[in-house]
């Protein structure tokens, strides 16, 4: 399926997000929203905004502030007959209903001996880059891919998040869904049909001869921009978006290691214990014969995220970075 | 203080004889477990209901097949009352194949949702968000199916609790909490996990959430029966949640193996004369609605029942390893 | 229903030249914070106390410097009425070297340890254990310091409240919840985020943990001194836990650039009136306490130390990048 | 510091256990415990017992169940001059408290601009092989190390739990200890003097030439195993005892691996995201150049773990598999 053949419109993934719900909303009666501050303006980044008036407000539920109850509730609603859609403000806020998460959520269906459907999708989005600080600017995705049970999901572009949203919704088992902050306002071509992406596949998003890229989310972004500037110097880059980071498409992502024999992880995560290890342990075992160079990982250093933009612009990893970690294996 | 009961639910003499049937069963079921497991038959850990029977069957007996529930470490007793298979029980707890779960859940984690029983779980007050959202979803769908949470004196202490029940009362929800106050939190008392204001009636825990309070003899079914109609009649007519505290005890240690070092003196044998397992055949005899051969037949038909059911588990396969990769996922994806 | 106050706390004249003072240093801050943020000249967010201070100012003047207290991400109010510089306040909202926390944590996460301000915190109810844990330490170590936790109202639907005010109560520690209701968490009001049982009063959520329950006007910086004497006074004396509900409106939106469509017509009006930055000098100097001139004078010096303050912030440097990297761990292992 | 040259006595973990916390205990005043039901018989797995009589219950404080506050209150009270000591009964608890250890034990110091102590140390255990079912049995250390601002210890010998013990406690950073229910009744030589093991360093247990093996806890006693029966066949293994997983020691790890070229990292954790990525994902980079084979990874598979013994015992890693690891690298 390529892009060419089909109609497609200029989209911002905020509005494709909306957009999206709206429409599996209007399509499934039992899929209903539940977060905090849903109402009104829309959710904390306004994402939402229209669906109460549109399904009114038994349909999208303005929550307490109790994570614990919103996710397990959820939880709960999942297993008898709705498919809820909830929102968790900020990543960071995931750790308040981390039992519910850890415990309920990812091991009902298996401890109960795969018994039963939870078609639940927890959304929340990672913040970097904002001075938002150490509690509201991390991702987190990792910490819960850590978790087996949870399918997890990073959404990137407008044509990913639709296809992925729409998945995720009519998926039956739980899933979270990353959002990023800083993609909300970028805008792409996204095909007007209705389609889903399979949870599961990784999509390369440029080919290329010399490197891998491998990049999530706002590094995708990065990661296509590098790809351009080396394109232009003489150097073929692939870009390969994970899309879903549990389970990982090992397959796809090594593939394209071993057909360049180079590679480098970007994720916004910590280097320790983040996604990029996992994917770069991965491609080390799968492409080991075929690696000219050691995988090269990108990612937040160690530390919270501190405040100022003087810090918090040390810590972050943009397109040149990307650069210069390609050009070390050239 | 706790709401009065302005009109008393009664049960009728043939509910009567069920629940007393109940109690036995789960009584039955509960102490061959508990044998068996000293025999070293069973796998993991065991935490037993008996003494506590009334709390599940009394309130059981009042709900709809429709209605759902959840349960805690101490499960078996909720799972009975609900009318769960005791062979697929015993299964499940042996770790067999044909269990409920199986072989993948064992005594913490039998759950039936198809049956409305959403799971036993491990996590002290971790069902209270799930019968909670179990709660929003028959709103929503527009029934009137009523969700119930058991849980311990203990779980009274986790955020999970308060959450739930003001999310519930915001939103008016069908659910019904079950304190079952048995006077520990492992080996520790109640006085040593909650404040002194809490000591007398636990309920008021629920206050703040403007729930329908009620505590009764967690020993005497039939106290829990009338409080447990109230609360589930004032559910399914969208008068939102309620909290019923059962006072009682339970005969066994925390689990099996505890030394049970904690009890006062005289503690036990002042609980152990409410048994009501023991008290209510008599009063049922006494009223006539039940003969003592009535009786002795019903215990011959349980234990038999029993007998076979745990037959059954012994004689099950153990699950094939190969299981073990399986039902992560709805749709695929299990994984390494 | 909230206790009744026996005996009223009365502050000197002197204090309330102070509490006057402290509103008005908090107003100008914060009024100046607001505008320097429309200017884009301060990262992030900035959640102001506007129309809040007589809360803080109440609470804090009958705080010893020995006290504790932790904060919310609407935490500057609180600052500032324990006493903490403007000078460092302004210069970490900056993101600059010269900030309380050399920049690392912003408006959101001010902190002066040294001098018992444990922290503003950007989690709802996060706080609240941790001034547990200080009102425990102060216990176990035989002084007799107090802890204030302040909070939203929104925080009362967090787990965390209830796990730490019960813990509290049951270990009679020195614990003082300050619930700040400002009528909203965020856009939604307080009937959307609390069951009706609670609306005429918030502190009935500290009712199950027997806490001394006080309820006044938030508005009124007196009324706020007066229970927060009690409170205190309670916890010097090992009388455990209380909970002051300080009944408020913020001025501003919740956070700046909020549209505020969510205020009802004339609500805004009518708790301007009772702002406490124009009624409290009016009483003042009606009673004879201040004079006008008075007033104008410790307006333009209030008004010198923020612009001072901001200068200092604006012109101290960035921090270095390479801080990035330090600061995470006291025994060294900073890592890649 | 070789075990030779010192007085030992031969002691259960257990015992051990029991034993630092009282010697701790008994030489610092502000050291002290706090968990659910510590009283009578010691906690879960009885390892106080006897601590609350000595010490009295002041120092030894039975909380409610309220996993949120039991680690909020011990951050607070090490922010005021306690040393507290945390336990949390079985690790799988630790996500009820998910917010007070990602956003603010975590966050605390770095956040506040490093200007305060944090002398906290969080007992937990994992467990694997006890048929506790998936709430109950689970290794979640890596769960913890994808948190900035959290170290994390694990215990495995006599020795090394006194050692390590030992430096948490005297710490003034946050430390989260896991321990391993399945070694609690090993035994071993342990020095009788007062010792500390440097926090974030790795140890070589047993040298060797040929493969490497880094493992934890439990796995490390079947690693040792799996070595003496392959050094009788002429196979020399190394094996390499982590001590810290975060953070880890890369340097002693990867020199290992760069000495034998070849590597098998054995862990309790998932193979998405657990321990052994992390771990391999590093010596892939570090050693790139001398590794002879891809390195292995042993965990458990991506599943909650299952009660049934059958099921168990199919996802456990035993020694067999161990040795198996090591022969195909052979
Ligand atoms: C979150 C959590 N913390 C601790 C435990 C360990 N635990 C298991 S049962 C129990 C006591 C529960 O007491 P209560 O709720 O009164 O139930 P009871 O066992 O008395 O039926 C505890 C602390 C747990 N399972 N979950
Ligand atoms: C755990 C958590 N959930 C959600 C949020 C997002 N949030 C920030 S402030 C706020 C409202 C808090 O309301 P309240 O406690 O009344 O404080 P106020 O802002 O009114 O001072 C919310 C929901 C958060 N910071 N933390
Ligand atoms: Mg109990
Ligand atoms: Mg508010």
């Amino acid at each position: 399926m390529s892009l060419a053949s089909r109609e497609t419109e200029e989209m911002a993934v905020r509005d494709v997000i909306n957009q999206t719900l709206d429409e599996e909303m209007e399509r499934d009666e039992r899929v209903y929203i539940q977060g905090i501050d849903v109402h009104g303006r829309g959710g904390t980044s306004n994402i939402l905004k229209g669906l109460d008036e549109k399904y009114g407000r038994e349909r999208v539920r303005n929550t307490p502030i109790s994570e614990v109850s919103i996710v397990g509730s959820a939880l709960g609603a999942a297993a008898t007959g709705m498919r809820p859609v909830v929102e968790i403000m900020y990543c960071g806020f995931l750790g308040v209903a981390g039992d519910q998460l850890l415990n309920q959520v990812a091991k009902m269906r298996y401890m109960f001996g795969g018994k039963l459907d939870l078609p639940l999708v927890i959304r929340t989005k990672n913040v970097m880059g904002a001075n938002a600080a150490a509690q509201h600017s991390q991702a987190l995705h990792h910490w819960l891919a850590a978790i087996p049970g949870l399918k997890v999901v990073c959404t990137s572009t407008p044509e990913d998040t639709k296809g992925l949203f729409k998945a995720a919704i009519r998926s039956n088992d739980p899933i979270m869904l990353f959002e990023h902050g800083s993609v909300y306002n970028e805008t792409g071509q996204v095909p007007v049909e209705d389609y889903t992406f399979e949870i599961g596949e990784a999509a390369v998003e440029r080919e290329g001869e010399d490197v891998t890229v491998v990049a999530t989310q706002a590094q995708l972004w990065n990661a296509l921009e590098a790809a351009e500037q080396l394109g232009e110097e003489g150097i073929s880059v692939e870009v390969v978006n994970p899309r879903t980071i549990s389970p990982l498409d090992t397959e796809t992502i090594a593939a394209s290691a071993r057909k360049t024999g180079r590679c480098v992880v970007v994720d916004d995560t910590p280097l320790s214990y983040g996604t990029q290890s996992q994917i770069a342990a991965d491609v080390s075992e799968e492409a080991f014969f075929d690696l000219d160079f050691p995988v090269q990982r990108l990612g937040i250093p160690d530390v919270p995220t501190p405040f100022s933009p003087s810090l918090e612009n040390e810590i972050l990893i943009d397109t040149d970075d990307i650069v210069d970690a390609i050009l070390t294996l050239a | 203080m706790s709401e009065q009961a302005d009109q008393r639910a009664q049960p009728t003499d043939e509910e009567r004889v069920e629940m007393l049937e109940t109690m036995l069963r789960i009584r039955e079921f509960e102490s061959r477990m508990r044998d068996n497991f000293a025999d070293a038959e069973i796998p993991g850990f065991l935490h037993l209901y008996i003494g506590q029977e009334a709390m599940a069957t009394g309130v059981c007996q009042v709900l709809e097949d429709r209605d759902y529930l959840t349960s805690t470490h101490r499960g078996h007793g909720h799972c009975i009352a609900r009318g769960l298979d005791t062979t697929k029980m015993a299964a499940e707890i042996y770790g067999k194949e044909t269990g409920y779960c199986n072989g993948k859940g064992g005594s913490m984690h039998i759950a039936d949702v198809e049956a409305g029983m959403l799971g036993a779980n491990g996590i002290v007050a971790g069902g209270v968000p799930i019968a909670t959202g179990a709660a929003l979803s028959s709103k929503m769908r527009g029934t009137d199916q009523v969700a119930v949470a058991f849980f311990g004196d203990g779980a009274l202490s986790e955020g999970a609790f308060h959450e739930s029940f003001n999310q519930a009362a915001i939103w008016d929800l069908p659910l019904i909490g079950i304190v079952e106050n048995n006077q520990y939190g492992e080996m520790s008392g109640i006085d040593e996990q909650h404040p002194p204001s809490t000591h007398d009636d636990l309920t008021i825990y629920g206050e703040p959430y403007g729930a329908h309070r009620e505590q009764v003899d967690g020993m005497d079914v039939e106290a829990v029966y009338d409080a447990a109609a109230r609360a589930v009649e004032r559910a399914r007519h969208g008068e939102g949640p309620s909290l019923v505290e059962c006072v009682g005890y339970r005969f066994e240690g925390h689990h099996e193996g505890d030394s049970e070092f904690y009890r006062d003196d005289g503690e036990y044998e002042h609980w152990k004369s409410k048994d009501p397992v023991e008290t209510y055949p008599e009063r049922l005899i006494d009223e006539g609605v039940l003969t003592a051969d009535e009786w002795a037949a019903m215990q011959a038909d349980v234990e038999t029942e029993i007998d076979e059911a745990i037959e059954f588990a012994r004689e099950s396969p153990m699950p094939d390893p190969q299981q073990a990769y399986e039902g992560l996922y709805a749709d695929g994806g299990d994984s390494r």
